[in-house]
């Protein structure tokens, strides 16, 4: 067991942070809103890949920098970013989801058209997956894709679907085989947002903003050859990307943050001296410690090419869960001064009250989004523990 | 020993309700939402008919005399409508206040006008003179009642003092905070003990938020329970899933206890005055505490919709937000009942 | 809402505490061993049985006080006896479930054989419902029972059965119709524990004590007629019993007795000025005030006649989970010195962090017998909130 | 940077488990809980074989010369076993309370008697001079280390105290309280600060307590699953109701971390200094809460035999309890984190 870095990371590090010293002013502000990167984010993007530190293990003619992955490297990168309080690059669906996806199952000519304008943030897509009718049932979606002169023409709806209101591109899985079992009926096509027939509409949730979408889809037809893998395969290539998450990894320095950020807001008012309030941080902060380590086996894990196992796939739900407590924790300490909520507007930064609000209420969401905690546990149990799965249940 | 509404309570919790679901439509949410004073003219005018302002005024001031656990049945009725009614300031503490610690030609001056619904009072306390954060009600109030250090309280016009409104996390109830000149005002301070008096007012002002917070928590858990009855996911209704169905049991395990205690609580502030403080202090923390349980897991069971705007939802999440911050969250109403008890 | 007492209740709280006073002094200790009744404690129950204050409402037919049902004059006489420390009769499951079945199912003979013996503790009994392999699915019980020259032959073994060392009789389940769907293969069967063949042997808990039995039957004879209601009814009538199961009402006065026990030995240790003991202490005490308060609820519908539906039904698993966290403070507060476990002896009293010691233990016990925790969930959410059942699983 | 057990440490573990699970048989296991006292002669002997004893003595003093994540692995192996045998108190903190406060003769004195396993130390702390409650692995040591209030230690042989055996709820460890007379003992007063020495040598038996309660967690989760998956009811595996299949995802989402924060806090104890003593105590504490939640758990979904003698499994869970209040309870150990931190 040794914390220290070897020489390789060391060296990396010292770079990085020379990196920072020359540059670090160009960097866009941290968190940012809900619109489509400018001009001044896109630069900064474009001058972290050449440096290698986006798209680092992207083959070079894919327009990445072609090195060997090392998820230590990966660490040393993010941490330094994070300890200079710096933007470390673009992290939308297209660069986490679909980059990773073509380079496994795309064409040449695909992983050509897309993977460099997508990290070098040229092409923003969005993901169409969820549906009304299918949130955690995902596999049982019902937006069509018929065939037609060339075309698949598509007819439905999508919700959930992130920066659909200035996306370029969309990822999408919709139903192109009515016939065949729920899961092998899907196809993963590419499709511009541009296409004619397709309405997106802002979708306001709890926190008051629309993080997210609705798109309709009216006979929208995309050119046959834009599906991946091939016909009844989406949800095999849906499944590619879960596999590559490793998204969670490094949270833990998003949990420290909230607990540093918390401790010092008890200390602001005064509250480390009611019994209650301290007592719940110092739990939080035992739990965050865990929590940390935690997170520095499945980074020596995934370095030695370890599978994690349930050790990866309980991150989500007991993270979430942790993050809605010290979330909470803010909430209460700040007492009826956390009770104005005065977003300044989309874009603009917020007041401490109102940024603990959302992470509150956001938190809330996580719990359901992106496979809810019940869909979480059912995979910790089943996939995790091997426990059986629920039986079929008989037709009645 | 009866430990049950009556059946008067049961009516007019009946009619109140019927009330509050005509006139606060999901569209009328919605609507009050973008201004967020709490307050409406027309709705408050139904109220008036139906004598809510009135519920505690003495009958000889033209009120209908009743006690704290009318006023709490009241208030689960509200929560539970999320109704942008001016009622636990104005109707239940500031006539409280003037109950417990006004001449009695004071209260012969403001409780008819108070149950007549002429004047609304917002309610404040001052740690030091003439700053209020947060006081309850002031948002369209005609007139403002503050605690001062000394547990006696000035009087005025809501024009008297300057009002700052935040836009509140909850919608229905606003966030102001007041400056004014206490020098200048009219003094309630006819208390024997006027932080005795004070207290009893804040403790009555607690039970009503607890109960708030009932009735805005049993409304989530019923709208999720029908939604998860519903529902359809892998071809089952979802409420059949043995986690979701046990979810549920943990969350009536939690809340139904909540109701008696709330009761309890209210009837305790009129009859049982050596259990009156510490189970006011511990009903609004637990309440406080069920309350979160409960808005987190209902809007989860209802999945995706849950967490928009669509459903409107989270219109009852953020009241009980609201409910566990204002007069003390949890973790200071404990700690107070644990120095009432001699336990610090 | 009004929590005084009318004049006919005041009446009986002086009458009892007129007995309590005159007769006090004649009373056994409360809590008592596990073994048989003696003496002192059957003449007490036949004191408490003629005055009305145990089988006050059965039937003077049947040995009882013959009172009409009030739920509240009830709750005067067990509050009166807790008030002054006394015992206030024996409850056991004879008394509890035996009695009220045979009123309710029993031929008139069955209940003048058995009624007056076993409310004045005359006739002890045990329960012979679960079996290894049927705890939580009692209805899939296998104990067979065979109808040969007028009698019932019983093979098979029970566990979990409380007093079988020492009772005189048991209420039995058994298949007596294995052809038919399994709960309408059941019956319900009283016989001798003095019949030969029956072995008891006793198993021991986590507590360290055997406070049951398991019970192996090896050719049990017994005579047809002891049957109740009939072939195949034993399900209906062993549920029965479950309806007019009201203990749980009353089991606050146990919660409030805990927390007052909690509350002294905190302040004994110094340990109100450590925040987190403190801050436990109270909020077990607002869950406290909460449940006695909805006991109150109950009480007043039990005396309206309401069926208080899954209010009722959330009792068990909510008192028994709060139960578990008041034994968890008194042992978190005697520290080390709640280590030391010295029961001195089934029968005898033991020091206070022994006994909080096996009421933490068999907390976990309670989540586990009578319905488990998950058993009670299911109830609450499927009979309580109309939920529906879990669908029938398809056969492989 | 490598955050995982080296291959040596791997190996070791093993061949700790195998050992241990050919002695501590579940038959081995009742016999002893006869005596209670925390020793076996002939398990001892073995574990001196394996060079147990001088796990942390310097190499120079015929030890194996390992840090704290070796003594934190052995202990979570040992706590996996149930096994009787002096390891928290005699191998680590007496190991530790020589290296950090004795001087060089004296830790050449007992250090290789140590590693021998010829000397076995109970390890007390006195508040108020000759008096111990609850002396860690007391049961049958041959010597008794006992930290004084001002951080020196009393080094004296067992006959030298008189000794009250508890029938402790653990049956694998034993309960002893000391008296003994100070002022004829011998001193280990070496250290530059004191208190610091000995509060290294608390932490130190904190991490390996924690660790022993995760390797009796991690134990009885492994079991309850196993359980699960065999059982069947209404017709079904247990194992695939989903409400269970949920509560092993709650138990695994606790544990699973608790094993990196075990590391951790074993790690900081040799090389991170400043983050070593809350470190200790937040993970005594966690693992504290933690290790009761998966006890209740495992044991619950064992159902009825698991509430019973017959698995034996109640040995875990009183091992678990025992564990949790040795050195603190996680109220003490936070309150003395939240001190170190100056939020008191």
């Amino acid at each position: 067991m040794d914390l220290s870095l070897s020489d390789k990371h060391r060296a990396l590090q010292d770079e990085v942070r020379a990196f920072v010293r020359e540059h670090g002013h160009k960097s866009p502000k941290l968190g940012g809103g809900r619109k489509r990167p400018d001009q001044k984010t896109r630069d900064w993007q474009k001058l972290l890949v050449d440096n290698g530190y986006v798209g680092r293990t992207i083959p070079r003619e894919y327009g990445g920098f072609g090195a060997a992955p090392d998820v230590l490297e990966a660490a040393v990168i993010a941490s330094e970013f994070a300890a200079a309080g710096i933007y470390a690059g673009m992290t939308n669906q297209g660069i986490s989801m679909l980059v990773p996806t073509l380079l496994e199952v795309g064409t040449e000519e695909q992983r050509k058209q897309w993977v460099e304008k997508t990290i070098r943030g040229d092409v923003i897509w969005c993901q169409g997956y969820s549906e009304p009718g299918a949130g955690s049932d995902l596999a049982s979606l019902t937006t069509r894709g018929v065939l037609q002169d060339g075309h698949w023409v598509i007819d439905g709806q999508k919700i959930w679907t992130s920066s659909a209101h200035y996306a370029d591109m969309m990822f999408l899985l919709c139903r192109t085989e009515p016939d065949k079992p729920k899961h092998e009926g899907i196809s993963y096509l590419l499709l511009s947002m541009k296409t004619p027939g397709i309405e997106v509409r802002p979708l306001r949730t709890m926190t008051g903003r629309a993080e997210f979408n609705e798109v309709f889809f009216t006979d929208v037809r995309v050119p046959e050859h834009q599906i991946v893998l091939g016909r009844g395969k989406g949800w095999y290539v849906a499944n590619v990307t879960l596999k590559h998450e490793r998204s969670m990894i490094g949270n833990a320095e998003k949990m420290t943050t909230r607990l540093e950020q918390l401790i010092a807001l008890l200390k602001a008012n005064g509250l480390l001296g009611v019994a209650e309030y301290r007592d719940r941080l110092l739990k939080l902060q035992g739990e965050v410690i865990a929590w940390k380590a935690h997170n520095l086996r499945l980074l020596t894990e995934a370095a030695q090419g370890v599978d994690s196992g349930v050790k990866r796939m309980i991150v989500k739900y007991g993270g979430t869960m942790l993050g809605f407590r010290l979330a909470s924790l803010a909430i209460d300490a700040l007492g009826t001064a956390g009770l104005p909520f005065e977003s300044a507007g989309e874009d603009a930064e917020d007041d401490d009250a109102t940024t603990w609000n959302i992470d509150y209420l956001y938190d809330v969401g996580l719990m359901i989004g992106g496979g809810s905690n019940n869909i979480q546990k059912n995979i910790i149990a089943e996939r995790g523990l091997d426990l059986p799965r629920e039986p079929k249940v008989a037709r009645a | 020993m009866e430990f049950a509404l009556s059946e008067e309570q049961v009516l007019f919790a009946d009619s109140l309700r019927g009330l509050l679901s005509e006139r606060v439509t999901i569209d009328a949410l919605r609507r009050h939402a973008e201004t967020g004073s709490g307050f409406d003219e027309g709705l408050w005018n139904n109220l008036v008919e139906l004598g809510l302002p009135g519920l505690l005024v003495p009958e000889r001031f033209g009120g209908a005399g009743l006690g704290m656990v009318d006023a709490a049945v009241a208030a689960e009725v509200i929560g539970g409508a999320t109704a942008f009614a001016p009622f636990a300031g104005s109707v239940v503490m500031a006539t409280l206040a003037f109950i417990h610690g006004a001449t009695e030609a004071m209260q012969a001056a403001w409780l008819p006008r108070i149950a007549a619904g002429e004047v609304r009072f917002g309610v404040g306390i001052s740690r030091n003179g003439g700053q209020v954060q947060a006081a309850i009600d002031a948002g369209a109030a005609t007139h403002l009642l503050v605690y001062l250090p000394d547990g006696n309280a000035a009087v005025i016009t809501a024009d008297e003092a300057s009002a700052q409104m935040h836009r509140s996390i909850d919608r229905t109830r606003p966030v102001v905070d007041l400056t004014f000149d206490p020098t200048q005002a009219a003094m309630l301070n006819a208390a024997n003990a006027p932080q005795v008096a004070m207290q009893r007012v804040l403790d009555a002002g607690r039970v009503v938020l607890a109960a708030d917070t009932l009735g805005a928590a049993q409304h989530m858990f019923d709208s999720a329970l029908t939604f998860v009855k519903q529902r359809e996911q892998f071809g089952r209704i979802i409420g059949s899933f043995q986690a979701v169905k046990h979810q549920f049991a943990d969350m009536v395990t939690m809340l139904e206890p909540c109701r008696g205690m709330v009761w309890y609580a209210a009837y305790a502030q009129d009859a049982l005055p050596d259990e009156a403080r510490v189970t006011a202090l511990q009903t609004k923390a637990h309440l406080g505490d069920v309350g979160r349980e409960i808005a987190r897991m209902a809007t989860e069971a209802h999945g995706g919709m849950g967490f928009t705007d669509l459903l409107g939802l989270h219109y009852w999440f953020k009241r009980i937000m609201f409910n566990r911050q204002m007069l003390g969250g949890p973790e200071l109403c404990r700690e107070e009942a644990g120095r009432l008890q001699g336990w610090t």
